[in-house]
C-alpha cells in the first residue's frame, strides 16, 4: 500500500509539468497579456520595467523556464494582476470552494444513495420512474440556468436567502449548493441505482436471502457494499470537479471561490495565476482520486490484493468506470 | 452509414435481426422514443430554417417593441432591441445543434483513434497516450475550453473546436476500454494470422466491434456539448453576435433577468429539453445496445 | 433630468451636513485649517455626531462592479477602494466642480510656467499605521508613481521641509494640479511600510477606513474598518465591506434581498423596478463629476476605411445617435453633439465650430456610401468592428452600428473581445480591426483623458491615430498657460477629428447607482466611482 | 387447475403422512413480464420423506431450479409469479409464511446450494463472516461463537479453520463449493436443497463434493432434493427420482422405478442418450429438436413434438397421469392404450 501511494504521488511530477507546459503556453498565446491590462495608464518606463521584470521582454520559453525556476523552489509565482503570491491567493479562495464542494456532495450523497438503492429495489414501480425522470431532468439542465432561476425564486421573489456571496453562513451556502448539488445528484442517483441493479441480480445475494437474511440487511449490507465502487468512483470525480471550482456556479452567485479566481484571472491574463490554481487544482484532484482508489481497497478485498502486489499490471488496479456521466458543464 | 456496413460485414450472421432486435429494444422504451421524436423536429427545423426563415425576423430591431412580455404576437416576448425571442430561439436551434455536432465529431475523431491505438498496442504508446490524456482532463474541461477560445479567438469553428477538443480525454478513455476487451477475441487473432496489416485490423475489425459504448458516448457528449457551449457564451466567451445560440441568448438576457425573466426562461428551456432528448435517445441506446445493462 | 439629480445630491450632502453636526465641512474639510485645530475638530465631530443622531448600522455593505485587485493606489484601477484607504493632496470636489485642500492645505506655481508647484502639507497627519505624515512621504508616493498621467510630466521632488515641498515637472503641465487630485492614481501611501513589505505596504493610506487585509479576499471582498484617527470627519459607520458582483442582476438581487446596502450600476432595463420599489433609492450620479462618453473609432493606422474618408463620414451620418440611447437602455444619457470633449471640460468645441455636417442623415449618408464605393474603386470592403463586448451596454451599442451599417449596405462582422483583448489590439498589436466601440471616461481638465485620444502614443488612442502635427499643438496646449491659446488649439482639435469622422462619438452615459432607503452619505457620481466614505444607514 | 387436474388428482398419490418433511401440491409458478409469460412450472407435486434424497433431473429451463426457489419462497418477484399450490415444509406451508418466519425458516430449516460456487459467495466479505452470518442469524449466540462455528464448519468440511479470514476470491472452485455448503449446512437444517452442485466443478473435485455432501447428510440427518440433469449423479445418490420436462414432473419413481422400469419416452430419450461403455460402437441416439418456448406451450404434451411415440392426441390433449406401482407414475396418455411399450427394455 505505502509503495502505491508513494508510486501515485510520483505520477503527479509528470502531471504537473504537463498542466503547467499547456496552461502556460495556451495563456501565452492568448491575446494581450496581464502587463497590458493593468499598464494601460501606466508611463512607458514603468511598463518598460515591468515587462523586463516578468521577463514580457524575451521569448515564452524564458518565461517559462523563470516559472519552472520557481516552481522548483517551491514557488507558484507572483501575480501580476493582485500583486501577490499565488499561493496566498489561492489559499484565501479554497475555503469557500471546499465548502461549497463537500456540502455539495454531501447532499448529493445522503438524498441520491437512499433513492437510487430504493429505485433499483422497487425496479420498475413509480418510485424507479419518477426518480429516473426527475434526475434525466436535472441532468439536462444547464447549471448556471438553473441558479439563475433558483436566485430568482428564493431571493428576488421570496427574500428567503441570499443569493450572492459567502457572508451569511449556511444561508449563504444553500443556494449554490443546491445548484451544484442537482447535477451530482442526478448522476449518483443514476449510478447507485444502475450499479445496484447490476448487484442486485447476483447469485450471493440468493445465497444471503437462501440464510435467512432479512431484506434490508440484503440489500444494505451484502448489496450496497457490492455496488460501492462505482458509486465511489462518481462521488470521487464530482467530487474532484467540484473542487476545481464550478466556474459557472460560483459567478452566478458571487461565490469567492477558485473557479472565479481562474477565471477572472485567464481574462486578466494573469498567467501565474492561472498556471497556479489549475496545477493546485490537479494535485488537489489527485489527492481525492488517490482515497478514492484507496476506498476501492477498503470496500472490495479483490482490489486491496492488486494494490499490494505492485509488480502487476496497473491496468488491472484500475476499477471499473462509473457506467454514468454528466455533461461537462 | 458505412460503419453500419462494416459491422455486418465483420459479425457474421444474424446482424439483421440483432438490429431489428436493438430497433425493437428501442422502441419499446418511451422516454427514448419521445426524446428521438424531439431530436427530428429539432434537426428538421435546424436544418431548414434558413430556408424559410426571413433574415430580418431574427435580426431586424425594432427598439419601438423592445422587451415586450410574451404575448400572442411575440410568443417568447422580444428582447432590448425589440427582436422577436421566439424566431430567434427557433432560429438558434441551427447553431445550438451545429455546435454540439460538429464538437462532438471533433472529439471522436480525435479520441477514437487514439484510444484504439492506445488499447490495440499497448505498452509504452499505450501509457504516453495514457499520461497525455491524464494530464488533459487534469485540467479542468470548461477552463481548458475557455483557455482555447482565448487563444484562437471568438468564432463559432473555435467554439465547436474548444468543447470538442475539452471532451477528447473521455473518448479516448471509453475507446481505449473497449478495445481493451476485443482485442484478444479470436476473430482479431485470426485477422494477425492472416497477416492484415494493423491499421485495417484496427479499423476494419477492432472499431466496429466496440461501437456500442461510442455511439452511446457520443450522442451523450452531445447533450455535453451543448451545455458546455452555452456555458461558454454564458461566461462570455460564445459565438459572435447578432447570432442567436441559445447560450447568448441567454447571456444576453441575463442582463434582464430582474424584470424580465422570459428573456432568460426560453433559451434555457431550449436547452434543457435538447439536452433532455439527447440524453434521452442515449440513455434508451445504451439500453437497447447493451441489454445487459438494464435488467 | 440633471437638475433633479443635482439637487438630489445637493440634498445628500445637506444630510451630510446635518449628520456631522455642521462641525467640519461635508466630503472633506474645506477650511485649510490649522492641523492640531482640525485634528481636535474631526474626532469631536465623530463623537459628537454619533450620539446625536444615534441610531446607524455597524456595518454597511455595497455591492460594486470593479473588481479590486491590489493595494497600489497609483496602479490598481480602482478609484471607489482608493477614495477610502488614501486621500490626495488635492481633493476636487465632484458636487461643487471645486479643488480642496486635502493633505496639502495649499499649492501654488513657483515657475514661470507651469514646471515647479509648491505644496504646503497638512500637519498632524498619521498614517493607518501611525507613522506620521511628511513630505518624504509625498516624495515617495511621486516617485514610484506609475501612472503615465503623473509619471510622464513629474520629474522630482524638492522637500523643503516635513509639511512643505516643490513638485518639479519635466515638461509643463498647467492641469497638474488637477492631476494630483484623481483618485485613480494619486493617492499617497506611507514611504516607510512601503520600503519595509514589498506586497502589503502600499495598503497603508492615511483616509478615513482602515484595509482590514486579514478579511479581504482580493478579487471579491473588501473589508474595511473606520479609522478613528483621521484627520477628518471620522465616518459613523464602523465597517465597511466592498463586494465586487459583476453582473449588474445579481447586484439588485443582492440589494432588493437586502444582502447590500448600496450598489453601484443598476442594470438599464432595472431602473425603473427601482424607481418603483419602495425600500429602495435610485441614485443618479448625473451631473456630478465627469462622463464616460461611448463612441465608434475608426483604425486610423491600418483599417480598412483609414484612407476612406467618405466611408467614414457614411457610417457616421448613418448612426443615429437617439437609437443608440434607445438601444443601451441609459435613460439619462445625453446624445453627443459631435465634439469629442467632457461635456463640463472647458475649450470644448460646439456644433458651430465644426466644418462638415455629420449628423444623422440616411440619405446623406447613402449618397457618401456611393462616393465612398467611387472612392474604393467600386466595392466596399467588410469591416471588422471590436470592443469589449463583455458587456451588453458596448454589444448593444455595436449591434446598432451594424444595423445602421446594413441599413446603408454595408457588412459588419462582430470580433468579440474583452478588456484584456481590447487593450491589446489598441496599444500593442497595433489593429486587427476597422472599427471599435468603447468608451471613455473624460476628465473635467483637458490634460489628461481628453488629450490620450488623439495624441499619437495615448493610451485611450483606440483609433491608432498617429499625427504629428495634431500631437505638436496638443503639447502646446498642455504647456501653455494662455487659456485663449489653449481654447484655440484644443478646438481645432476636436473640429479636425470630428470633420474627418475619426472619432464617432455617441452619447455621455450616466452612472447611476441604488440604496435601500434610508442610506445617507454616499455621493453618487457620474464617472461611476462613487464615494462611499460616509455611508450609513438609519436602523 | 386445468382440466386435466380434476380429473386425473389421485388424493392417495401424496399421503399426508407426517414423515414427510415436504410436499408440494399443485405448484404452478409462472415468469410474467409485459409481454409474454413464461411457464416454468406447471402444476406439480411431489414430497420428500425425512432422510430421503430426492433426485430432480431435466434439461437445462425444465423448472427444476425455479422449483427449489419456491421451495424457499424466493422466486424473484416480478417476474415471477407463485400462481397456485402449497409447499408444507416440515408441516407449514412456506407460501403463506409471514416475512419473519420465512427468514427464519430459510437458512435454519431449509437450506440450499446453488449451483455456480464462484458467484454464490459475497466477494466482499470474509467466508467466515459469511458462515458465521448465517448461525448468527438463526442461533442465540455471540459473534464470537458464531465464529467459533463457522471455523468449525470449515472444518468439516475440509478446510483449515486458519482460512475463515480468507476472501472467497482467495479460493478455488471447489473450495468455494465447500464454504458453500457449509454456509448451508451451518444451521443443521431438516432440508438441504442442492441445485447442481456439482456441474462447475472438474469431474475429480465432483467427486469430492459429492462425498463430502452424503457424508454430511449421514452426520447430520438432512433430506435433500438434488437438482441434476446428470444421470451418473442420481444413479449413485438418489433414493428417488424425479424428471421433469417443461414445467411439469413427467416420471416419478424410486431410482429402480425409474432407471430400470422407464416408462416415459423423454426418460427412455435422456438414456438412450447417455454414451454406452460396453457397446463404443452403438450410436448416441440424441432427443430431436429442441425444448418448446416456455412462453408458448402445446394444450397437450409439451414432448409430444420431440416424441417418437406421439399420436395427434397427444398434442392436443392433455396428458394423462398412468400408475404402475405406489412409487411409480408417469404423466403420458399413451398409456390409456393397453399394451403400449417403449422400446427400452426393462432391467430387473
Amino acid at each position: 500500500m505505502h509503495r502505491y501511494i508513494i508510486k501515485r504521488v510520483l505520477m503527479l511530477i509528470p502531471i504537473i509539468l504537463g498542466v503547467s507546459f499547456i496552461v502556460f503556453f495556451m495563456m501565452d498565446m492568448a491575446e494581450g497579456n496581464a502587463l497590458d491590462l493593468i499598464g494601460l495608464e501606466y508611463s512607458e518606463e514603468k511598463l518598460a520595467e515591468l515587462y523586463r521584470q516578468y521577463g514580457y521582454d524575451r521569448s515564452v520559453f524564458y518565461r517559462y523556464f523563470l516559472y519552472m525556476k520557481n516552481l522548483l523552489h517551491g514557488s507558484l509565482g507572483q501575480s501580476i494582476i493582485y500583486k501577490k503570491d499565488v499561493w496566498e491567493l489561492y489559499m484565501q479562495r479554497l475555503p469557500a470552494t471546499l465548502k461549497l464542494a463537500s456540502a455539495s456532495v454531501l447532499v448529493a450523497v445522503v438524498l441520491s444513495i437512499p433513492l437510487g438503492i430504493k429505485a433499483a429495489t422497487t425496479h420498475g414501480s413509480l418510485v424507479d420512474n419518477t426518480s429516473m425522470v426527475v434526475s434525466i431532468v436535472g441532468l439536462s439542465m444547464p447549471n448556471y440556468w438553473l441558479g439563475l432561476m433558483l436566485a430568482v425564486l428564493f431571493a428576488q421573489k421570496l427574500h428567503w436567502l441570499p443569493s450572492s456571496g459567502d457572508l451569511n453562513g449556511i444561508k449563504s451556502l444553500i443556494l449554490p449548493a443546491i445548484t451544484v448539488g442537482t447535477g451530482l445528484m442526478a448522476t449518483m442517483t443514476r449510478t447507485t441505482r444502475s450499479s445496484m441493479l447490476d448487484v442486485i441480480r447476483q447469485d450471493y445475494l440468493r445465497t444471503a436471502r437462501a440464510k435467512g437474511v432479512p431484506e434490508k440487511v440484503v440489500i444494505n449490507k451484502h448489496a450496497l457494499r457490492n455496488a460501492l465502487i462505482p458509486i465511489i468512483t462518481v462521488v470521487g470525480t464530482e467530487m474532484g470537479k467540484a473542487l476545481g471550482g464550478a466556474v459557472v456556479t460560483e459567478n452566478v452567485f458571487a461565490w469567492p471561490g477558485v473557479g472565479r479566481l481562474i477565471i477572472d484571472s485567464v481574462n486578466q491574463r494573469d498567467t501565474a495565476v492561472v498556471t497556479g490554481c489549475i496545477i493546485l487544482t490537479a494535485v488537489l484532484i489527485s489527492i481525492v482520486q488517490l482515497i478514492v482508489d484507496i476506498l476501492y481497497a477498503f470496500v472490495d478485498p479483490r482490489l486491496r490484493a492488486q494494490y499490494s502486489a505492485p509488480r502487476k499490471k496497473k491496468a488491472k488496479a484500475a476499477p471499473p468506470a462509473a457506467p454514468e456521466r454528466r455533461a461537462a458543464a | 452509414m458505412s460503419k453500419g456496413k462494416e459491422i455486418a460485414a465483420v459479425t457474421a450472421a444474424g446482424t439483421k435481426s440483432k438490429r431489428r432486435d436493438i430497433w425493437r429494444r428501442f422502441r419499446r422504451n418511451k422516454g427514448a422514443m419521445l426524446g428521438m421524436l424531439i431530436l427530428i423536429v429539432l434537426i428538421l427545423v435546424g436544418a431548414t430554417v434558413d430556408f424559410w426563415l426571413p433574415e430580418d425576423w431574427i435580426v431586424g430591431q425594432n427598439l419601438t417593441e423592445k422587451l415586450q412580455h410574451p404575448s400572442a404576437k411575440h410568443l417568447f416576448g422580444t428582447d432590448e432591441l425589440g427582436r422577436d425571442l421566439f424566431w430567434r430561439t427557433v432560429y438558434g436551434t441551427r447553431f445550438s445543434l451545429a455546435i454540439g455536432f460538429v464538437a462532438v465529431i471533433i472529439s471522436a475523431l480525435i479520441g477514437v483513434p487514439l484510444g484504439a491505438v492506445a488499447g490495440y498496442y499497448g505498452g509504452k504508446i499505450e501509457t504516453v497516450i495514457m499520461r497525455i490524456t491524464d494530464i488533459f482532463s487534469a485540467i479542468p474541461s470548461i477552463l481548458m475550453a475557455i483557455a482555447i477560445v482565448s487563444v484562437l479567438g471568438r468564432t463559432t469553428i473555435n467554439l465547436m473546436l474548444a468543447v470538442g477538443i475539452a471532451a477528447v480525454p473521455q473518448f479516448t478513455r471509453v475507446t481505449r476500454a473497449s478495445v481493451l476487451t476485443v482485442k484478444n477475441e479470436e476473430y482479431i487473432e485470426a485477422a494477425r494470422a492472416l497477416g492484415k496489416t494493423d491499421p485495417y485490423i484496427i479499423f476494419r475489425h477492432i472499431l466496429p466491434n466496440c461501437l456500442s459504448p461510442i455511439i452511446v458516448q457520443t450522442t451523450l457528449r452531445v447533450a455535453g456539448a451543448i451545455i458546455s457551449a452555452s456555458s461558454l457564451s454564458f461566461l462570455g466567451i460564445g459565438i459572435k453576435p447578432p447570432t442567436p445560440e441559445w447560450g447568448a441568448l441567454l447571456t444576453a438576457g441575463k442582463t434582464y433577468i430582474m424584470g424580465y425573466s422570459y428573456l432568460c426562461l426560453f433559451p434555457g428551456l431550449a436547452i434543457m429539453i435538447t439536452v433532455l432528448a439527447f440524453n434521452m435517445v442515449g440513455d434508451g441506446l445504451r439500453d437497447a445496445l447493451d441489454p445487459k445493462l438494464k435488467n | 433630468m440633471k437638475k433633479r439629480t443635482i439637487i438630489a445630491a445637493a440634498l445628500a450632502l445637506a444630510m451630510t451636513l446635518t449628520a456631522c453636526g455642521g462641525a467640519a465641512a461635508p466630503a472633506a474639510p474645506a477650511a485649510p485649517a490649522a492641523a492640531p485645530s482640525s485634528e481636535a475638530a474631526a474626532p469631536a465631530s465623530g463623537e459628537a455626531a454619533a450620539p446625536a443622531e444615534g441610531n446607524y448600522v455597524d456595518h454597511i455593505v455595497v455591492a460594486i462592479d470593479t473588481m479590486p485587485t491590489n493595494f497600489e493606489p497609483s496602479g490598481n484601477d480602482a478609484p471607489v477602494l482608493n477614495r477610502l484607504v488614501y486621500d490626495e493632496l488635492i481633493n476636487y470636489d465632484k458636487v461643487k466642480k471645486e479643488l480642496q485642500p486635502a493633505l496639502a492645505t495649499a499649492w501654488e506655481w513657483v515657475s514661470e510656467d507651469a514646471t515647479v508647484l509648491h505644496l504646503d502639507l497638512r500637519e498632524g497627519v498619521t498614517f493607518h499605521n501611525g507613522n506620521p505624515f511628511t513630505a518624504e512621504d509625498v516624495a515617495y508616493s511621486l516617485d514610484t508613481n506609475v501612472n503615465a498621467n503623473i509619471a510622464n510630466y513629474y520629474d522630482h521632488c524638492d522637500i523643503k521641509g516635513d509639511y512643505s515641498v516643490d513638485i518639479v515637472l519635466k515638461s509643463a503641465n498647467a492641469d497638474f494640479v488637477n492631476l494630483l487630485t484623481n483618485t485613480l492614481y494619486a493617492g499617497i501611501k506611507d514611504k516607510e511600510s512601503c520600503e519595509a513589505d514589498a506586497d502589503n505596504g502600499s495598503a497603508i493610506g492615511t483616509g478615513p477606513w482602515k484595509l482590514d487585509l486579514a478579511n479581504t479576499i482580493p478579487g471579491d471582498t473588501i473589508e474595511l474598518l473606520v479609522n478613528a484617527d483621521y484627520w477628518g470627519e471620522v465616518p459613523v459607520t464602523s465597517q465597511l465591506t466592498l463586494r465586487y458582483i459583476s453582473s449588474a442582476s445579481s447586484r439588485l438581487l443582492a440589494l432588493q434581498n437586502k444582502e447590500v446596502h448600496a450598489m453601484m450600476a443598476v442594470g438599464e432595463t432595472d431602473v425603473p423596478a427601482v424607481q418603483a420599489d419602495p425600500n429602495l433609492e435610485f441614485v443618479s450620479g448625473a451631473g456630478v463629476g465627469p462622463a464616460k462618453y461611448y463612441y465608434l473609432a475608426f483604425n486610423m493606422t491600418n483599417g480598412a476605411a483609414k484612407d476612406n474618408l467618405y466611408l467614414r463620414q457614411a457610417i457616421a451620418r448613418a448612426i443615429n445617435n437617439e437609437d443608440v440611447i434607445l438601444a443601451v437602455g441609459d435613460m439619462e444619457a445625453e446624445a453627443s453633439d459631435g465634439a469629442f470633449w467632457g461635456y463640463d471640460t472647458p475649450f470644448r468645441a460646439s456644433a458651430s465650430d465644426f466644418q462638415v455636417d455629420l449628423s444623422y442623415n440616411v440619405e446623406e449618408a447613402k449618397a457618401l456610401v456611393e462616393k465612398a464605393k467611387e472612392e474604393a474603386g467600386g466595392t466596399l470592403p467588410e469591416l471588422h468592428i471590436t470592443g469589449n463586448t463583455e458587456k451588453s451596454i458596448n454589444m448593444n451599442h455595436i449591434l446598432i452600428i451594424q444595423e445602421a451599417c446594413r441599413q446603408i449596405g454595408i457588412d459588419v462582422v462582430i470580433d468579440e473581445s474583452d478588456g484584456a483583448g481590447v487593450n491589446a489590439k489598441t496599444k500593442f498589436d497595433a489593429g486587427g480591426y476597422d472599427m471599435i466601440q468603447y468608451n471613455v471616461p473624460l476628465e473635467t481638465w483637458p490634460s489628461g483623458v481628453n488629450r490620450m485620444l488623439v495624441y499619437s502614443t495615448g493610451s485611450n488612442n483606440r483609433a491608432l491615430f498617429q499625427s504629428e502635427e495634431i500631437s505638436a499643438m496638443l503639447e502646446e496646449a498642455t504647456s501653455t498657460s494662455d487659456d485663449a491659446r489653449r481654447e484655440e488649439l484644443y478646438k481645432q482639435v476636436q473640429v479636425y477629428v470630428h470633420d474627418n469622422a475619426i472619432y464617432v462619438p455617441a452619447y455621455y452615459g450616466s452612472r447611476n447607482g441604488a440604496q435601500l432607503a434610508g442610506v445617507e452619505g454616499i455621493v453618487w457620481s457620474n464617472d461611476g466611482y462613487p464615494e462611499f466614505t460616509y455611508a450609513r444607514y438609519a436602523q | 387447475m386445468s382440466e386435466y387436474n380434476m380429473e386425473n388428482k389421485n388424493p392417495a398419490e401424496a399421503p399426508a403422512g407426517t414423515d414427510n418433511i415436504l410436499e408440494i401440491r399443485d405448484l404452478t409458478v409462472h415468469f410474467v413480464t409485459e409481454d409474454e409469460t413464461v411457464e416454468a412450472v406447471n402444476d406439480i407435486s411431489m414430497h420428500l420423506k425425512k432422510g430421503e434424497i430426492l433426485g430432480l433431473v431435466g434439461e437445462t429451463g425444465a423448472g427444476k431450479t425455479t422449483t427449489a426457489l419456491a421451495i424457499l419462497n424466493l422466486v424473484p418477484n416480478p417476474p415471477g409469479v407463485i400462481k397456485s399450490g402449497s409447499i408444507l415444509v416440515d408441516g407449514k406451508d412456506v407460501l403463506k409464511m409471514s416475512v419473519r418466519e420465512l427468514e427464519q425458516t430459510r437458512g435454519s430449516d431449509i437450506s440450499m446450494i446453488f449451483q455456480d460456487p464462484m458467484t454464490s459467495l459475497n466477494p466482499v466479505f470474509t467466508v467466515g463472516d459469511q458462515i458465521a452470518e448465517s448461525v448468527m442469524l438463526h442461533e442465540n449466540c455471540t459473534k464470537a461463537q458464531a465464529y467459533e462455528r463457522a471455523e468449525e464448519m470449515l472444518e468439516l468440511v475440509g478446510i483449515p479453520r486458519e482460512r475463515a479470514h480468507e476472501y472467497p476470491h482467495q479460493f478455488s472452485g471447489g473450495m468455494k463449493q465447500r464454504v458453500v455448503i457449509a454456509i448451508a449446512l451451518a444451521c443443521n437444517p431438516k432440508l438441504l436443497l442442492c441445485d447442481e452442485p456439482t456441474t462447475a466443478l472438474d469431474v475429480t473435485i465432483q467427486a469430492q463434493v459429492l462425498d463430502l455432501m452424503l457424508e454430511l447428510k449421514e452426520k447430520l440427518n438432512t433430506s435433500m432434493v438434488f437438482i441434476t440433469h446428470d444421470l451418473g449423479i442420481i444413479a449413485e445418490i438418489c433414493d428417488r427420482v424425479a424428471v421433469m420436462y417443461a414445467g411439469r414432473i413427467i416420471e416419478e419413481g424410486t431410482l429402480e422405478d425409474v432407471f430400470n422400469r422407464t416408462k416415459h419416452p423423454y426418460t427412455e430419450g435422456l438414456f438412450n442418450s447417455l454414451p454406452n461403455i460396453e457397446d463404443r460402437t452403438a450410436e448416441l441416439k440424441p432427443i430431436p429438436g429442441l425444448m418448446p418456448d416456455p412462453t408458448k406451450l402445446p394444450k397437450g404434451c409439451a414432448f409430444a413434438p420431440r416424441c417418437p411415440y406421439a399420436t395427434d392426441a397427444c398434442i392436443d390433449t392433455p396428458q394423462d397421469r398412468h400408475r404402475f406401482s405406489d412409487t411409480h407414475f408417469v404423466l403420458c396418455s399413451r398409456y390409456k392404450e393397453p399394451g403400449f411399450r417403449i422400446q427400452r427394455e426393462e432391467i430387473s
